[in-house]
């Protein structure tokens, strides 16, 4: 290789766009199992991601739980909420059948809600979560593995592999993947195709819970926030391609690392209009995405 | 289609009746717009807040001409937009006496020409380089930026770099795609053109970047003896943390970074502060120079927390309370609420406030630079109360306020 | 309608026509050739390619390879609406009604943009147009009702009044009969032989052999996606390929 | 009613409305109706390709930042008058629509949605990398002193060059929709394949919706520059568009015309009396309510209670 070749900062730049590609991934999968397979266009969850990111830093402020766990460990109550959340999107649009275009303005709604109800609740001011390893970084020869990214990254990808095994592998979880590809086929078979939607949606809000705490673990966390995710969600979900969680892991990891790429070597101001460009050019030639079915 | 007319103005007439003021001693009634949600709500409701102390401390003296002091206010929603419509009903239906402006130069501008047209004076909070194109004679600015704005916003960076021995050579740049970065490093890149440095970097980056190590890594490529950063709470916040992640070694680091003023960066950031040189409107280490400060800042510190903002309150609320000090004193000795004369009497006059003494040049901004380059030393852990006084900050520049020399190199700063 | 017809030129030539779905070959090679106002059979067991070749030749699939003429001219790259204003209506296997719209507004698009749409129809003529129409196919009392709540078989009749309504040379229907009882399956037969008067080709496709063989002058079968037998209908029914191809020897 | 009748009454009710103005001496009421009509000609255009084609169109903030840049540029450029800078911006966001049109071509429902949502980001980029117009730091447009015929304020300048555009818009839209095209666009809404083997043009008419819609759009920003007189990407891309010109045909109701004028008036005028009497996050809180309650209990919008409650009265 050239003398002058910047090894050091393509291994940086590499690490760097994966373990943004795991951050992503975790904001995503949710939105690849409910827009995906369950075709309910959620804008809001981005609006879920924050809530989650604010719930970590409660329990974190309070009892100096690390943010993480604790996002873990109350996981259940977003996926109560995501059942909930489902039951009123079910009786007012997928029950009538209507296409998903009222649930789009339904969910821009429930977006709004969510960001002022958080600035009620917690004020408008920059909010941050401590944890052990928020500070410290591994130095592996040229590069640096600082802690606050590895871990969401490490957990990002627990979750996504969880969620898949759980897919592939479970009674329930492939009934989620059938409803996805034929949904009356299903019915068919006497299943309760309602119970399977609620419990795959109620799983999605779940990992948004889970994703709010690598977000307020990575950077400081402002209640409209949030806004500024809702294209690269769907993005991500998209250029992975539809209902598939491997796809949407590979997009995340293309996304951070054209991001990362950019901001490096060519001007970091371009990088959101590399990424877009790339998932343009993915829906132009490949309109099933990277893996879609 | 004309039904539509009678309906639409009938609706709002009907709703303004409601709201109208009683009929009792007529109040003095102050109108703005504020971001009290959006991006920049934390601002908004912190100068809102020292706002309302300002017209409790008035109403205690008596009011204002012998009139209670009422302040009418709705929310921009940080979008620029929303602001004729906001200063139009303040003028036209609430028949506001006074305005003032919201929080930052996106929804300063828009609100100008509506001004102009009304001759109205119109006091701004910190919008940077405003009036520049408008060159409207009753516009003033509180933020000690200077004549000009965007030069003086830059100074004290640069006047502490300059000073080094051996002199720098080499500066990287980078600042967010947002307004207020923009304009800061355009300041920069006047002052580097004054300076004789060389850029070695000069780039931009969305604002709601997640990670900053490629950028910081890129600039350390370039090894600039000097950073000059323009940001965001969340961009700075990434900054200076990655600044340590990375390893990142240059002579001095820092500028322009909205956030580390702030409790909440303060108390996340913690040791990460140390060598960082940044601006602030205000530290404890200058109280001694701003006798009554003290005493707002507990005012407004007992409210802060309960209201989820700014715990601390340096870097705007106190500016926000001498913003309405300056119209006080203006009406008072006017003895009248005539925008002329008004205008007339604040170019004219020293004003003493809160945050010291205030002098307005032609085009409204300060006569002179005064914004405060400092660097943060000394800081162990992440409690808040360390800043609460004075130990933990050298004061570089404006002259009269300087407490120590500036220690280089960063990263040898930053143990 | 036409002028005389030159003897040898065919209506519809579609000459060594090959479409490939991935691996899967759907059609290997097919020629088929089709006279004005000629009555063609054409059968074969599920997953034949019958639907792939009648989109191939209505345009909504493009082949990999080989000729598709339409009166001497190579339509092979048309688009579809194009290919209707030339002349070739087809119907769809699983009814796709305009759904929003009454019965009668299904025909107005149709009768807009489908009959050679150079003949700009004011308000008046088209519905009367379109109410004739719909009463040759029995629908003529639910002109104003949705299309979308229409009942399956209605549904059919409709498919068949849009395809009629682009006044076409050459009608492709698409097992219009399916599932329908004997009455309602003359109704159709004496509908599509009506075509004939009017100088319109039609190439059936049923499973429906009692219709087929009162209807085809002339039969053609595809399996696996290759023509196995095309001529007479008693020669083609007695051909052993085409019986073991149907009763899966 | 024939078109051209339509269109004399929408003209002829602009001009009165521009006429009853004089009366109003309150400039509050036009900045009011100002953004309100802005929400009218958005919410109609997005309609066109929307309501009448069926293809969502998530980027309609970038179409109305397209108008807004070309006033900005020739601002800076030529400093011609507005009704040049009105044409222009049309023009130059409906070249934006010509190229939208021809994505769908390879993109149909939600895709479609999210390569426009992909559009207006890469569209944001360049326009805050462009220095010329201002980039990040924002432009300044100063409201010119003199104005014709005799107004008094320049905001009642931008208020009749609004009416006049909304009128527009309503022609245009009510023209279509009554034309083959409405006709063949509302096919294709229902099923594009069907509609390509009935002869209709798809391709073609999606693209003249995409055009006049991504026009009209474009349109409504032309005068914005004036109204704010400081234009920076985040103003003019903001989400408050993307989100009202979907949400108000929705709650309008989107098969005709009076859909989304219905839904803008509603919409943007509880917006606008909200916004400046509750004075604080309520505002935002009783739009997200507004929008939830209204999709949910009017699932064809308000045009559809109209109907259903007609077809019940015969």
């Amino acid at each position: 290789m050239p003398a002058d070749f910047p090894t050091a900062l393509v291994l940086n730049a590499v690490v760097a766009g994966l373990l943004l590609g795991g951050f992503y991934a975790a904001v995503s999968v949710g939105v690849s199992i409910s827009f995906g397979m369950l075709d309910v266009v959620n804008i809001a969850h981005p609006a879920f991601v924050i809530l989650g990111s604010y719930i970590a830093y409660l329990v974190n402020d309070r009892t100096g739980f690390d943010p993480i766990a604790a996002s873990i460990v109350l996981s259940p109550l977003f996926f109560a909420l995501g059942m909930l959340i489902y039951r009123i999107y079910y009786l007012c649009f997928e029950k009538r059948g209507q296409e998903s275009l009222r649930g789009l303005a339904f969910f821009f709604g429930i977006l709004f809600i969510t960001e002022v109800a958080l600035v009620l609740v917690f004020g408008v001011d920059y909010r941050m979560a401590r944890s052990a390893y928020s500070d410290t970084t591994w130095r592996l020869g040229p590069v640096d593995f600082p802690m606050r990214l590895v871990v969401p990254f490490l957990v990002s990808i627990a979750m996504v592999i969880g969620v898949q095994l759980f897919l592939t592998h479970t009674f329930f979880g492939r009934a989620v993947l059938a409803v996805a590809q034929d949904a009356l086929a299903l019915r068919l078979m006497g299943v309760n195709t309602f119970r399977v939607k609620e419990f795959a949606f109620a799983l999605s809000i779940a990992t948004a819970g889970v994703a709010g705490a690598f977000l307020i673990v990575i950077q400081p966390v402002q209640p409209s926030i949030g806004r500024e995710y809702i294209g690269l969600v769907f993005a991500v979900c998209v250029l992975g391609g539809m209902g598939s969680i491997w796809g949407t892991l590979a997009g995340a990891f293309v996304l951070g690392l054209a991001e990362s790429f950019t901001s490096t070597f060519f001007g970091p101001s371009w990088a959101p209009a590399v990424s877009f460009g790339l998932l343009l050019a993915t829906l132009a030639f490949k309109p099933a995405g990277l893996f879609g079915r | 289609m004309k039904c539509l007319a009678a309906w639409f103005s009938g609706a709002l007439i009907a709703l303004c009746l409601v709201a109208a003021p009683a009929l009792a001693q007529q109040p003095l009634k102050i109108g703005f717009g504020m971001s009290l949600t959006g991006p920049l709500a934390g601002n908004g409701k912190a100068a809102l807040i020292s706002m309302q102390i300002w017209q409790e401390d008035v109403n205690a003296k008596g009011g204002i001409l012998g009139r209670k002091v009422e302040l009418v206010y709705y929310d921009d929603q940080t979008n620029p937009s929303t602001v004729p419509s906001i200063y139009s009903k303040l003028l036209d239906v609430d028949k506001v006496d006074l305005v003032v402006s919201g929080y930052g130069t996106n929804v300063i501008a828009p609100a100008m020409p509506i001004m102009m047209q009304r001759n109205m004076t119109f006091m701004g909070l910190f919008g940077l380089n405003v009036n520049s194109k408008f060159g409207y004679d009753r516009y003033f600015q509180i933020m000690p930026s200077g004549p000009e704005p965007a030069i003086g916003w830059t100074q004290g960076f640069f006047d502490t770099a300059m000073g080094l021995s051996p002199k720098p050579q080499t500066i990287a740049l980078v600042g967010a795609d947002a307004e207020y970065p923009a304009l800061a490093l355009q300041g920069a890149r006047e002052q580097v053109k004054r300076s004789g440095l060389k850029v070695v970097y000069d780039k931009t980056y969305p604002p709601n970047t997640v990670d900053f190590s490629p950028i910081l890594r890129a600039i350390q490529a370039t090894n600039p003896d000097l950073v000059y950063v323009a940001s965001y709470p969340p961009d700075s916040a990434g900054m200076i943390r990655t600044a340590s992640e990375v390893g990142l070694k240059t002579r001095m680091f820092g500028g322009g970074m909205v956030g580390p003023q702030f409790a909440a960066l303060k108390a996340q950031l913690g040791p990460l502060l140390n060598g960082l040189v940044n601006y602030e409107s205000f530290v404890p280490e200058v109280a001694d120079r701003f006798p009554s400060i003290e005493q707002f800042l507990a005012k407004y510190q007992a409210r802060a927390a309960k209201e989820g903002v700014d715990v601390l309150g340096f870097y705007l609320p106190p500016f926000a309370y001498a913003m309405m000090e300056v119209l006080e004193q203006s009406i008072k000795a006017v003895g009248s609420l005539d925008q002329a004369k008004l205008a007339d009497y604040m170019h004219k006059t020293e004003f003493t406030t809160y945050v010291g003494k205030v002098r307005f040049g032609a085009n409204g901004e300060w006569a002179q630079p005064r914004m405060l380059a400092v660097q943060y030393h000394g800081i162990a852990g992440n409690d808040l109360d360390q800043w609460r006084k004075p130990g933990r900050v050298t004061v570089l520049t404006p002259a009269p306020y300087k407490t120590g020399s500036v220690m280089t190199p960063y990263q040898d700063s930053r143990k | 309608m036409e002028a005389a017809q030159e003897v040898t030129e065919p209506l519809l030539r579609v000459a060594g026509v090959t479409k490939r779905f991935g691996g899967f070959t759907a059609l290997d090679q097919v020629d088929l050739v089709v006279a004005p106002g000629e009555r063609l059979g054409l059968i074969g067991p599920n997953g034949s390619g019958k639907s792939t070749l009648v989109n191939c030749i209505a345009g909504t699939l493009r082949s990999e390879s080989g000729r598709i003429q339409f009166r001497g001219r190579d339509i092979g790259r048309e688009p579809a609406f194009k290919r209707v204003h030339l002349g070739v209506a087809r119907t769809f296997q699983i009814p796709r009604p305009f759904a929003s719209m009454s019965v009668i507004d299904n025909l107005r698009i149709a009768l807009l943009y489908g009959g050679k749409a150079k003949v700009t129809l004011d308000a008046g003529r088209a519905t009367d147009e379109a109410m004739h129409i719909l009463g040759q196919v029995g629908l003529a009392a639910k002109a104003d009702t949705m299309s979308g709540g229409l009942t399956q078989v209605d549904m059919r009749k409709l498919e068949l009044a849009r395809a009629i309504a682009a006044k076409p040379a050459l009608l492709i229907s698409d097992e219009a009969m399916a599932g329908l009882s004997a009455s309602e399956v003359d109704d159709i037969l004496a509908l599509l032989f009506g075509m004939k008067e009017r100088g319109v080709a039609v190439i059936m496709i049923e499973h429906v052999m009692r219709a087929v063989m009162k209807f085809s002058e002339r039969i053609a079968v595809l399996v696996a996606g290759r023509k196995i037998a095309d001529g007479d209908p008693h020669a083609i029914v007695a051909n052993p390929d085409v019986v073991s191809a149907y009763l899966g020897q | 009613m024939s078109n051209r009748a339509f269109a004399a009454v929408a003209f002829a009710s602009a001009l009165a409305l521009i006429a009853a103005s004089q009366l109003v001496t309150n400039d509050y009421y036009f900045s009011a109706a100002y953004t309100v009509l802005q929400f009218v000609i958005l919410a109609t255009a997005w309609n066109i390709l929307g309501g009448y084609a069926g293809y969502v169109n998530f980027g309609s903030a970038a179409f109305f930042a397209v108008g807004a840049y070309s006033s900005v540029f020739l601002y800076k450029a030529a400093h011609p008058p507005l009704i040049v800078m009105i044409v222009t911006g049309t023009l130059a966001a409906g070249l934006l629509g010509l190229a939208v049109g021809y994505l769908t071509l390879r993109m149909r429902g939600v895709f479609f949605a999210i390569a426009t949502l992909a559009l207006s980001v890469v569209l944001y980029t360049f326009v805050v990398n462009w220095d010329y117009v201002g980039g990040a730091r924002g432009a300044y447009i100063l409201q010119p002193r003199d104005l014709p015929f005799g107004l008094k304020r320049y905001i009642q300048v931008l208020y009749a060059a609004m009416v006049l555009m909304a009128a527009f818009a309503l022609v245009v839209a009510r023209t279509i929709e009554t034309s083959a095209i409405g006709r063949g666009l509302a096919a294709i809404r229902d099923d594009e394949l069907a509609a390509e083997c009935a002869g209709v043009p798809t391709l073609r008419l999606k693209i003249l919706a995409a055009t006049v819609s991504g026009a009209l759009m474009g349109m409504a920003g032309t005068t914005f520059p004036y109204y704010l007189s400081y234009v920076e990407p985040s103003a003019a891309f903001n989400l408050s568009y993307a989100v009202n010109s979907i949400a108000m045909p929705l709650i309008g109701g989107m098969m005709s015309w009076l859909g989304p004028l219905l839904g803008a008036l509603l919409l943007g005028t509880v917006q606008q009396v909200v916004q400046v009497t509750v004075s604080s996050e309520w505002n935002l809180m009783i739009v997200g309510v507004l929008l939830v309650v209204f999709v949910t209990l009017a699932p064809n919008g308000i045009m559809g209670w109209v109907e259903a409650w007609k077809r019940r009265r015969k």
